[in-house]
């Protein structure tokens, strides 16, 4: 700005009267946040809460086709303590969503950070990890059980191939049918979780990896030591995730295995599902989905407490 | 006025069936609404029928059946058809076991459409043939037959392993293993005697046996993909309803000739139903009551009985349908089904839904379940069986 | 974020390559599975393995599934409901993405008292399993006169929409600074007025990344679709299940893989021409690094 | 244009942190006035509340003679830049400068009038069609500015507008506001955590620690008579010296006696400046010596301009740690009493790290602290 | 501890743009080497490929005696220090410093009385278990500077490590680390555009510009003898003041002529001076006369300050625009020939804006410049 030309401004205008009343300004300031935000705030009060209280209600009661509302005590919880079926259930969730859990975020992890290597088609590779999110296991379904059928899929085109004693007949063995949920759960959700990895790790500040470059440290050290621990709070959100896909795998499950062989694929989403809506035992199934809802919360409240903290103490 | 119709025959020879349902309804100035839902056992189709009523906009009709149409009538929704009943004299034309069915506290709340008979054995007489093999009566023979059969590298035994299915044949053994009477004391009225008792344990041994005819991709095939072993020669046999026919006939074979029906081994005197029918919503509104009269009446009609019939693989529920047009199997289903409903061994199939209600039904099918997908033994499965039946 | 240009060739670059190239080969092998057979004939898929090439493609199984298979007593393929299921995910992913987009503007940039609890309850609202709604939600359709109606479906996937899109989005204002909302207003802008001059401009990468999550949810529900749908306003994935499922008839799979291809055109088109925003908007905002 | 008063305004922020105390300023239409301290203590929450971005826990504001506690930032005729510039990153700069005219309903050809005056004034009519991210870091800097007059609003507010832009840029940029604000005498509040920003921009400067104003006062009443040490240390660059030692009495007058080197070195008071620190007279103890660095100089250059009174810095030789050259002088680092000394001198006169120097002590500024209460003796 | 010498290093980026067009610095063993310059200008690009984390375009490094262009960063020995001091934020200050040397095998023994060492010399033991997260940002530079000295190198190299504090505290870390290189007599390397820093810190500077090295030299050289009008604008706070005018022979010597205030001003050369500038012997038409502002300053002051060699400064009359107090001394901006000048002038002497004032300019140092090649005219 030259000092020597001051052309001196006057602006003509001059605001000095407000348009709006200052007293409905600075009550719309106050009112309307809370304003826009009331309708989700009370559709959630409903369709969540209140509907979280209707099931709790029900499970309370003796319902079998239709809601009943006559209070009956804690006997559809007993009943389902005793039954077998839904420790299955909740066993297969908790094998399901321990591994699930697991190899998303180590095969998500791995891909994000080899993609991060400067890969010459990284666009390509990204869209094609990517797109099982965008299909419905009503879609993917029925090409995952062929695939993963003995007498039609992998173990018997690498029979072909000449490997005779090769065996992958995981879907028909009751031991194993839920790993190959945990499979096609992978397939669908580790490209999503590559996804948040890399984008954590294009978050991470450069010049630290090249301090441990002159620190001395090789690539994988670089990685394991001081890139992959600050994507902490990436991790956080992956396990939240994750963490709300295994508990609500329905699809999933259903298009695979539908619980089978028998029941030993079972998993709790299919139990309250049928019990609730085939069989006319809607205070059981009621029983089953409070369950649920309280898994949910045990792995969320510590989830979201840690996150929370860590944000506090973080940057 | 429009009828809403909510099913699950969504599939080749059955949606078809419908569609002359359809027809025959237009003719009559009635509009058709189709709610189709398939997938499982009808359970997408039950969720959806649980929220309409819940919704306060019932269907006008919906493809339940047997104890499940008492468990809606206990809930007050069913409407009344006596007047379609009087009219197309239901009653003369009906087995008594099956309007009973029909009725809830001796109304009439639902039309039936067709039988099915489950206790058929399938059979590919090529592979019997090749394996020396003959169709066997009794399991005596039928595990002899299946031993040949195992013994020329082909399945003895096609099987989908998929709770319903594995339901099948434990219902086709426990009829032929212990006879008319054993099966309704054990699985119709569920006694605990019956239950635990020796017959139920052998049947259950007779069931471990079958298992090991079965090749061991079976978990979660498809019933179809099953019938297509037998029909590609890949297997001899199958436990499967009369609905299998319609994939036989699809792939142009003949009955009698390319494949056999016969009845599951030990039950030739003895007819699993299973029955469909249409039961009724109460609905709001003289136009739409009239529709649903009208529906009825066209379900019931003989015209519609034999085309939907035909198409289906199944015979008309009612008495009074030519049987000109019928196939062999089919006439040998007719013939079963008058003479044991005489003999009293016409019974209900309980792995379709037409013995006992759901949540029992549904107890019982995950002991069944599990027992043909583990190393249960029989003596275990009783026990659960016993406890699965005092399910509430 | 590999520094140099120097790995290039290394034995480890060529690991890198190879697993990454395998890992590709396992997310393409459904898709592979599901576009050969459906050009198979089914005389074909009968009597060969399912992993074979095709040997004479054909493109009717793909006319059949669009324009005339049977999903009940229509033959009509799923042409129908495909616009069914525009009618209902175009709107529903617009409204919800919109409302979503205010709140996460007023939880990041209009805190009060207690909207930080608010957020976290709202957010509970992700977690709730879906079956555990369809009874009392269907009531209450069915007294708003909205069930079995395109209408009903769009506001289910509002309500139950609305909280994942006010997550991304707050968490995506987070990072627009509070400066700017603190200048707009003495610049005179109101609520609505910043909303719209200030913060919707930027809002880009954000807005794609919850279109393509809302859509992709939306258009693949196959429960609120069932349940809610009627008659009239059946979503293409309950008529791609009717198609699909069959319980006494004939399986035709080549009709089924290329109708489920049909049915997944729309979300696989979405994911291969805007991915890149999605991670994009990964990156601007949803993840703090 | 107006004048602002804040009267015992304090802040308590929701999560019951007191973040203001009490806070009383007071300036005339056309003043500047600068709010420094360091980080978080309150700035920028304060100026916040002039603008009506914050809500008052307590104590009243008066823009003009309004009171503008309930008055909401639109109608308090401001405006502010800030220290990130928080330009609309999707508008044109000309966009950004004509929003606010735009909202107020300013007619399109008025506004396009006032937005090229402004920018001809800021020499940036031809950046107005780019967008920020295309600006350089002065350049948007600019921009800002340009945004808060185009409204020329009764008062401007300022946030640390220069901590983002480099050291030479910061010394241009801040000339530019000062000229500014002396073409259009627009009643000003400017916070800044840099004291040369203070010292050189401001009519007034309120020196803040805490949620506290420590003192009050001209640029150069603050510079040369610190109420306590933590503004004594907190202006001027480098910092003040701070000796410990004892008053003493020294030929007619008192002198400041401290150890160095072993032995005890009497720095003598100037009688003139003596009567200015009356506090002086009657303290026993140890007290604090303050002096700045430009009156710890090489003997040379402290001789030659001497001041008129006849008084001569008292000469010590000290052993230089290390010297700094700015250019036009020499920074030589000392240790003093074992403390370190800050000296600014003529970079002829600079020694060697390690040798030794003599340096002038020019006591005729000084000032003295109470080393428990921290405050100026005067 | 190694000399430093690049040769003919160019770095062309795989985009193609040419960021370094041949650079050749040689430093010795145990000298502060500062690169200086404007954003962008490729300091960083160098620094990195010293440190080997860039690979070279074409040209030569050596350290010490050997050609380290092929030789991993790991293996060249050196440490460095980031402007975000890209400590990992995972660590605690203990794990960052001790991080190098665990990858170096360093038994743990060891790495603790290193840690311990380290953190004692800069102060910050207490701070040995915190996160980074948990520090201040002076506090952070001193851990990144720990995590450099701990592995005790060859050669240190900084990038801009004191852009992200504030004045203050950039002040005080700048003589730490001056310090610092007195104890350690390591070879340092020191990215910075500050020229403060540069001329604080530095035993030699560069001074950088698009990928050239502009001037390379000792501090005062760069100073006093800046090779062209980028250097001599780029280096000193505030810039030196350019003036454009004639050559005249004046007296016995020669003098620089330039209008003012509407008439000719003729500002005599000291003879002294005059046989240091001998290109200006032989100049016709206009040159351009570079004074920096404590050069120019008031008349009273520059009266005391008289240089010994009898040469008095021109007094000229100017109109005050605006004036910066800073505490030691005053800005003051005026306009001559219609360009703006700065002055330092006494805080006592500073006019009023508006006012006028005798400003003296003493042309014992001045530097002249070619106006076409912008050269210095040596
Ligand atoms: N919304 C808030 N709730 C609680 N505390 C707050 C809030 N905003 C600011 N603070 C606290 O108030 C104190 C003063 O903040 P303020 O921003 O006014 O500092 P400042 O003097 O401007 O500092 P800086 O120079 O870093 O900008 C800080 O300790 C800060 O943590
Ligand atoms: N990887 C790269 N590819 C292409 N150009 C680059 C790359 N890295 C940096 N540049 C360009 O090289 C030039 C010099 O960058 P460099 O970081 O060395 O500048 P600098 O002098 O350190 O500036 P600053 O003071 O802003 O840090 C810049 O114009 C930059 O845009
Ligand atoms: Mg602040
Ligand atoms: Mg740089």
């Amino acid at each position: 700005m030259s000092v020597t030309s001051p052309s001196e401004i006057k602006i003509p205008y001059s605001p000095k009267k407000a348009s709006m009343p200052n007293r409905l300004q600075a009550f719309a300031d106050v009112w309307l946040p809370r304003l826009v935000l009331s309708p989700t705030v009370f559709a959630s009060l409903l369709f969540v809460y209140g509907f979280i209280a209707f099931t709790a209600y029900l499970s309370l009661t003796d319902s079998r086709l239709m809601p009943n509302y006559e209070l009956t005590g804690f006997g559809q919880y007993q009943a389902l303590f005793e039954l077998d079926r839904w420790w299955v259930s909740a066993a297969n969730l908790g094998i399901f969503g321990g591994l699930f859990i697991l190899f998303c975020l180590v095969v998500g992890l791995l891909m994000a950070v080899f993609l991060d290597q400067k890969i010459r088609m990284e666009g390509a590779l990204r869209a094609i990890y990517l797109y099982p999110m965008a299909l419905s296991f009503i879609v993917t379904g029925v090409a995952w059980k062929w695939i993963l059928n003995p007498g039609l899929g992998l173990e018997k085109m690498v029979r072909e191939w000449g490997f005779p004693d090769f065996s992958m007949d995981w879907l028909v063995n009751s031991d194993m049918a839920i790993y190959t949920v945990v499979i096609a759960g992978v397939w669908q959700s580790s490209g999503f979780v590559m996804a948040l990895f890399l984008a954590g790790l294009r978050g991470v500040d450069d010049s630290i990896i090249k301090a441990a470059m002159v620190d001395g440290a090789s690539l994988p050290t670089i990685y394991r030591r001081i890139v992959i621990p600050a994507l902490r709070p990436v991790f956080f959100s992956v396990l939240l995730v994750l963490s709300h896909i295994a508990i609500k795998s329905f699809d999933l499950v259903m298009a695979l295995t539908a619980g089978g062989p028998g029941t030993s694929s079972d998993v709790p989403a299919i139990f309250m599902y049928q019990f609730s809506f085939t069989r006319g035992q809607l205070g059981l199934g009621a029983a089953s989905a409070m369950m649920m809802l309280m898994t949910v919360l045990a792995v969320l409240v510590p989830l979201i407490y840690l996150e929370s903290k860590e944000a506090k103490h973080g940057h | 006025a429009e009828v809403e119709v909510l099913h699950y025959w969504t599939s080749g020879g059955e949606a078809k069936s419908v569609a002359e349902l359809k027809k025959m309804m237009e003719a009559k100035g009635v509009a058709w609404k189709d709610f189709a839902v398939a997938g499982g056992a009808g359970e997408n189709a039950m969720t959806a029928l649980k929220a309409r009523v819940i919704a306060g906009s019932a269907p006008t009709a919906a493809l339940i059946k047997g104890p499940s149409i008492q468990e809606w009538g206990n809930e007050g929704v069913l409407a009344n058809i006596d007047a379609a009943a009087a009219e197309g004299k239901w009653d003369a034309s009906l087995p008594p076991m099956l309007a009973n069915i029909m009725k809830y506290k001796g109304h009439y709340v639902a039309a039936p459409v067709n039988v099915h008979r489950v206790n058929w054995l399938w059979v590919n007489p090529e592979v019997l043939k090749k394996s020396g093999a003959k169709v066997p009566t009794n399991f005596a023979e039928f595990f002899d037959a299946a031993d040949k059969i195992k013994k020329a590298g082909y399945v003895a035994i096609a099987h989908g392993g998929q709770p319903w299915q594995d339901a099948t044949v434990f219902e086709s053994v426990a009829l032929g293993v212990g006879g008319a009477d054993f099966y309704k004391k054990a699985i119709v009225q569920l006694d605990q005697a019956s239950l635990t008792g020796p017959t139920m344990i052998k049947t259950f041994d007779t069931l471990a046996k079958i298992k090991t005819y079965i090749d061991k991709d079976s978990a979660g095939r498809d019933w179809n993909l099953a019938t297509a072993m037998v029909i590609n020669g890949k297997a001899g046999m199958q436990f499967m309803g009369d609905w299998a026919k319609g994939e036989f006939t699809a792939a142009g074979k003949q009955p009698g000739k390319d494949f056999l029906c016969v009845a599951a081994p030990g039950t030739e005197k003895s007819f699993t139903f299973n029955v469909d029918s249409l039961t009724m919503f109460a609905v709001k509104g003289a136009d739409a009551q009239k529709a649903q009269l009208t529906l009825a009446g066209a379900v019931m009609s003989p015209e519609f009985q034999e085309v939907f019939n035909l198409n289906k693989g199944s015979i008309p529920a009612r008495a009074g349908v030519s049987r000109a047009k019928f196939d062999s199997c089919a006439l040998k289903s007719m013939d079963d089904m008058d003479a044991s409903s005489k003999a009293g061994s016409f019974v209900p199939s309980f792995a379709h839904g037409m013995a006992i209600d759901s949540a029992k039904a549904g107890a019982i099918q995950d002991v069944i379940a599990k027992f043909m997908n583990s190393n249960m033994t029989s003596q275990a499965a009783v026990q659960a069986l016993a406890k699965a039946a005092k399910t509430k | 974020m590999g520094t140099d240009s120097k790995f290039t060739f290394s034995p480890g670059r060529i690991f890198i390559y190879a697993l990454l190239i395998f890992c590709a080969l396992y997310y393409l092998a459904p898709l592979y599975v599901m576009l050969t057979t459906s050009v198979k004939s089914l005389d074909e898929i009968r009597s060969g393995n399912l992993l074979d090439f095709p040997r004479h493609p054909t493109f009717d199984a793909w006319q059949k599934a669009w324009g005339g298979a049977c999903t009940g007593v229509r033959c009509d393929g799923l042409s129908p409901y495909f616009w069914n299921s525009v009618k209902m995910a175009v709107p529903a992913v617009l409204i919800s993405t919109l409302i979503g987009s205010l709140n996460g503007y007023v939880l990041a940039h209009w805190k009060f008292k207690r909207s930080e609890i608010i957020f976290t309850a709202l957010m509970v609202g992700c977690f709730i399993p879906f079956q555990v709604v369809i009874l009392p939600m269907a009531r209450l359709l069915g007294l708003a006169e909205l069930a079995n109606t395109t209408m009903g479906l769009v506001f289910v996937h509002v309500v139950y929409g609305v909280a994942f899109t006010t997550l991304f989005f707050r968490n995506y204002y987070i990072s627009v600074p509070d400066e700017l909302v603190k200048a707009a207003r003495i610049d005179g802008a109101g609520f609505f007025r910043i909303y719209r001059s200030v913060i919707l401009p930027l809002s880009l990468p954000i807005f794609m990344v919850c279109f393509i999550w809302q859509f992709t949810q939306i258009w693949n529900d196959f429960l609120f679709g069932v349940v809610f749908g009627g008659t009239d306003a059946q979503p293409v994935t309950v008529a791609l299940n009717n198609l699909v499922n069959t319980s006494t008839g004939v399986t035709e799979y080549n009709v089924n893989m290329a109708a489920a291809i049909i049915a997944a055109l729309p979300t696989l088109g979405l994911y291969l021409l805007a991915g890149k925003y999605f991670v994009r908007g990964l990156t601007a905002g949803a993840v703090k690094g | 244009m107006a004048s602002l008063s804040i009267r015992g305004v304090r802040k308590v922020y929701p999560n019951g942190a007191e973040i203001l105390k009490g806070i009383n300023l007071e300036i005339k239409d056309g003043e500047f006035l600068i709010l420094v301290g360091g980080s978080g203590c309150g700035k920028s929450t304060l100026l916040n509340m002039i603008a009506g971005l914050e809500p008052i826990s307590e104590g009243d504001i008066y823009i003009g003679d309004k009171c503008v506690n309930d008055v909401p930032p639109k109608s308090r005729d401001i405006a502010m830049v800030f220290q990130s510039y928080a330009l609309y990153p999707t508008m044109t700069v000309r966009e950004n400068i004509s929003f606010g005219l735009g909202i107020r309903k300013v007619p399109a050809a008025e506004q396009k009038k006032i937005v090229d005056r402004v920018a001809e004034t800021l020499q940036m009519t031809h950046l107005l069609d780019r967008k920020p991210a295309h600006l350089s870091g002065g350049q948007r800097q600019r921009v800002a500015m340009g945004r808060a007059i185009a409204r020329n609003p009764s008062l401007f507010l300022f946030d640390e507008p220069l901590s983002n832009l480099d050291a030479k840029l910061r010394v241009e940029m801040r000339a530019e506001i000062k000229l500014m604000h002396q073409r259009l005498k627009t009643t000003t509040v400017y916070v800044t955590h840099d004291q040369v920003e203070a010292m050189t921009l401001g009519d007034k400067i309120a020196v803040m620690k805490d949620g506290v104003v420590q003192q009050f006062g001209s640029p150069q009443e603050i510079y040369d008579r610190p109420a306590n040490m933590f503004v004594a240390g907190f202006i001027g660059s480098p910092s003040m010296n701070f000796l410990r030692g004892k008053l003493q009495t020294h030929q007619d007058g008192l002198g400041f006696a401290v150890e160095h080197a072993g032995k005890q070195t009497v720095l003598p008071i100037p009688t003139s400046h003596l009567q200015a620190v009356k506090g002086l007279r009657n303290k026993d103890g140890d007290i604090i010596l303050g002096i700045r660095p430009e009156h710890v100089t090489d003997a040379e250059s402290a001789r030659r301009s001497e001041s008129a009174n006849g008084y001569h810095p008292t000469e010590v030789d000290c052993v230089i740690d290390l010297t700094e050259p700015t250019g036009p002088d020499t920074l030589v680092f000392s240790s003093f009493n074992g403390e370190r000394i800050t000296c600014r001198t003529h970079p002829r006169a600079a020694a060697k790290p390690g040798q030794a120097m003599r340096l002038a002590f020019d006591l005729s500024k000084a000032v003295f602290f109470d080393p428990e209460t921290e405050q100026s003796l005067l």
